[in-house]
């Protein structure tokens, strides 16, 4: 099947919630630093609650698996990170809306509308220092992958798994940038969030949404590459 | 870490099933973590939530009672509660005639009681208003970032409002007395040792056995700068100059608090209102009710924070009207 | 170290000038140390008096106030004051029916407070009566030692006889309802680290990261035995058992008083609360009122105790009585 | 002169006070151990308050000196040491009254009031663990080298300073008895003061009244020695 499926999507969630549960304690540690220590088990917690509503029953449609996402996000974690999170899987699933299988570009279309309820809710800018500045790269990744000119018409007219390597290609390339992103944040000065009471002091530490959301489009990755 | 807990995934259902068995005259909804009064008040009158993060103790459930707040919902450690939850506490407590709800000003706190509202107003139709408080004076240029804390002005919030609630002013003015109260007040706090999350299980920062952090908020984390130890009388310092500079303190009555973090012994607060009381003295401030304790903390934070609140009559009146809290209590 | 103080040598008569600042309501006198009600009660009315060293606050000068203590003597950091003070107190309160003082059963606050007595026995010819508190369960001894300690019952002692005093009970009737109170009660406590005496500049003992110290007084000494850290359930037992082998609490109504020894979270008291609550819940004991806060602590000491008090419907009576002081207030 | 005067016995009070002084923060360790961490503290304030009542005046007579330290102890230290130090040095000034100059006989005579006094006040038995393991072998000590057959009576009639030199072999006496009497406190269970709170976990320590009071004894002997 050429195109991204459900159960690829759900493995995505689930390895998400994998990741931040390795990695507990180093989103931790990362806002004990220049926040108020508690990003690992915020999103722990959430992910954990995604991973029992997703179990629960088989997703009807994507805009089902990501509004369960959204919800138990937002009703589990609270903190900055539980609204900003949640928005995020809630606009992807309105944007995919009772689809079964995306594409490269429908993935892409939906990470964005999920970026802009980021900014939404959140009203960060770029440079911030907030998991924005991981989105925003990331995306950028995307599109530029999607576009590329010599493997983009290839791969759409190619081997069976055509559109979907055209969505690995995307998410490998995204996932690198966001891993740049990531450690990009270290020498900003921090103005949105918690961090933001410590200006300058919060230079050299990376934010720790944006290592959770670097952790996210790993996992993305990840799902697709298998 | 050693703590007085049984596991750190459930300090905060733990710690709310001993505040029912603590307090029968508060109810606790152990689901949605929310503590109501166990007798509500009369119907028609303003409802007053608040909420946030636990681990400030005794706000904000300490403060549910009469003259004060109608519920408070309570957030995981340090981390705002979610939209489910405030919603369920507006809804409960709205008698007919609206809810206040009062949200310190940190980002997820504001997203969260944001989306509570969005809920509350569109379900059960509930009238929600919301007052946002920004009263920390170490926040400096707060255009480039997410705005001053909330702190201590906080809990002389809870208390006026709730008491105008009590008398039966609607919502539009217990709303603006609450605006009022949130623009007057400005808070300072430096800290001597970090706090120790639960989840975290170490110190969130190490602070070396002679140094101190200088304009911390309220969830063990670093402050604006840190320097040497000092002795008490300049420690005051470091708290009333920056308010002082902040806002004109001396046309007014004030109402003070010297609030303890967590850790701070009763003793070294008393001694060091005793030097914060000398400073705004000679600086004109004619301090006309003061409370000095463990008000709004940061788990077991060593430390203090100094509150300053504009006051005038009225404010003044409704401060003084009976509340019957666990936290503050008098009157009643 | 480090402390909200200025000087070691200075820290009480600091601590004691800013108490003042902070409660109008009190009349500190700083030469002699003690704290009195700014408005003394009624002639012909039982005078109570009680003290001992400082850095237990809010015990005692945080219980003066109508309902409660007439006069609280401070001594030194964990040092009984001295006969002067004592003696200074009891003629100031003596309205002509006499006066109760209340001791904790420390070898040097008895022998402080006896000097006293004589001394103003002698003098003024003020009729003294002491009540001695001895409530620590964990000495065991009490024959081959300096007795039990006096700790939490004394708080739910000086309420309970100040009330009594407060509505007119001769000498002789408060003296013997105190020792009455005095034989009903029981403590035990737990420390998860030592405190610092400011004069002595260090932790009085080293507890390392995984161990507690069972059966702690409030002045920061050691224990009777140390022990691995474990969950608050297990804890609660630690507390619990002792007291309740030590005296029959099944028989009638119980104040009981869970209290922070003065660096541990109210979180944290509040979810010992709901441990202890529960274990006599099975054990068949009917607690009728209690308190869960910092109420007799042991300066920047981590831990917590547990006091039960057997009373009947005279002592909660007694109990339930408006209290209007910094530590304790309701109904008033 | 044969006799102790009031100057050697002022001498030896402000020695003390110089020796707690220096010796505060070993006091207060030994405090810390089985105590409250204060009865370094505690003797210093009150010796550095007896130095200064003996400062405003010269003293009377013996009454007199020992009244004024007896008092300022009572007065400034609380705690368990201020009622029994006080009481101590209350009865001698009692036991001694309007002298101005005192023998080795009449000084022990005295320090057995003292003696008598901290046993009434604080009702503790020999081998509780407390200041009178120290008072009682070193007031043995002393009446040993008062009876000492061949050197008592050839002193009593020998050369000018004869009396004082019986003094001095007594308090030298009782100096090296009570340290050795402080040092056998190691061993002992507590069972008065806050010591006894410990049960078997008070042994091993010096206790710290123990300690003071070897200094006390070691003050005098060097007083008598100058
Ligand atoms: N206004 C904002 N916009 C986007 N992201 C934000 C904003 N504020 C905070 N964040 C992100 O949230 C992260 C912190 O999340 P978390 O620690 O779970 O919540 P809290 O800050 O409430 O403790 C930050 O590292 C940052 O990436
Ligand atoms: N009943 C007693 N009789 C004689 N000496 C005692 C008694 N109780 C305590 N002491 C002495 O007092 C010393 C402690 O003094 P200090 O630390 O100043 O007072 P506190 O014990 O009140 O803190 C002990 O080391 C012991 O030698
Ligand atoms: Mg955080
Ligand atoms: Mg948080
Ligand atoms: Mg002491
Ligand atoms: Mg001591």
């Amino acid at each position: 099947m050429a195109d991204v499926s459900l159960e690829v999507l759900g493995a995505w969630l689930r390895g998400f919630a994998a990741a931040v549960a390795a990695n507990r304690d180093q989103l931790t540690a990362l806002d004990s630093a220049i926040g108020d220590a508690d990003h690992g088990a915020n999103l722990d917690r959430g992910m954990a609650a995604v991973v029992t509503a997703l179990d629960a029953r088989p997703a009807a449609d994507a805009a089902d698996l990501f509004a369960r996402t959204g919800m138990a996000l937002v009703s589990n974690v609270g903190g900055a990170s539980g609204p900003l999170f949640g928005t995020f899987f809630l606009r992807i699933g309105a944007a995919l809306g009772a689809a079964t299988t995306v594409s490269a570009m429908e993935l892409g279309a939906a990470l964005h509308a999920g970026v802009s309820g980021v900014e939404v809710r959140g009203k960060a800018e770029l440079g911030d220092k907030t998991m924005l500045d991981v989105l925003v790269p990331a995306l950028d990744a995307w599109d530029a992958a999607l576009d590329v000119p010599d493997s983009a018409p290839q791969l759409r007219n190619g081997a069976p798994s055509a559109a979907s390597a055209l969505s690995r290609s995307c998410s490998a390339a995204a996932a690198r940038a966001a891993a740049a992103a990531r450690d990009a944040t270290a020498p900003l000065v921090a103005r949105k969030g918690r961090a933001s009471y410590l200006g300058e002091r919060s230079v050299g530490h990376i934010d720790p949404g944006a290592a959770s959301t670097a952790l996210l489009f790993a996992a993305l990755a990840d799902a697709l590459a298998e | 870490m050693k703590k007085l807990i049984n596991d750190p995934a459930s300090v905060l259902a733990d710690s709310l099933r001993g505040l029912a068995a603590a307090h029968p005259e508060l109810r606790v909804d152990l689901e949605h973590r929310v503590v109501y009064r166990a007798t509500p008040k009369a119907a028609g009158k303003v409802g007053i939530v608040s909420g946030g993060g636990s681990g400030h103790e005794p706000l904000h459930a300490g403060y549910v009672g009469p003259g004060m707040l109608d519920a408070a919902v309570a957030g995981e450690v340090f981390t705002s509660p979610t939209p489910d939850q405030v919603a369920a506490a507006l809804a409960a407590v709205d008698t007919g005639a609206g809810v206040l709800q009062i949200v310190k000003n940190y980002t997820g706190d504001v997203m969260n009681f944001e989306m509570a509202a969005e809920l509350a107003t569109a379900g059960p139709g509930t009238a929600v208003e919301t007052v946002i408080v920004a009263d920390d004076v170490a926040v400096e240029d707060s255009t480039f970032t997410a705005g001053r804390r909330g702190v201590g002005t906080t809990v002389l919030l809870e208390k006026i409002v709730g008491a105008a609630a009590e008398e039966g002013q609607d919502l539009a003015s217990v709303t603006a007395l609450a605006r009022r109260v949130a623009e007057s007040g400005r808070s300072m706090g430096l800290a001597l040792t970090s706090s120790t999350v639960p989840a975290a299980g170490k110190p969130t920062f190490e602070l070396p056995e002679d140094e101190i952090e200088v304009g911390v908020g309220i969830h063990g984390e670093p402050g604006r700068k840190r320097q040497a130890t000092a002795p008490a009388s300049d420690l005051a310092k470091l708290l009333v100059e920056p308010v002082l500079a902040d806002l004109d303190f001396t046309q007014a009555p004030v109402i003070a608090l010297l609030n303890g973090l967590g850790a701070t012994p009763l003793m070294e607060l008393h001694l060091m209102y005793g030097e914060v009381a000398a400073l705004l003295d000679a600086a004109g401030v004619r301090v006309e009710r003061r409370i000095v304790g463990n008000y709004i903390t940061a788990l077991d934070m060593a430390g203090c924070s100094l509150t300053l609140l504009r006051a005038d009559d009225e404010l003044l009146r409704l401060w003084d009207a009976p509340v019957a809290t666990p936290g503050l209590r008098w009157g009643a």
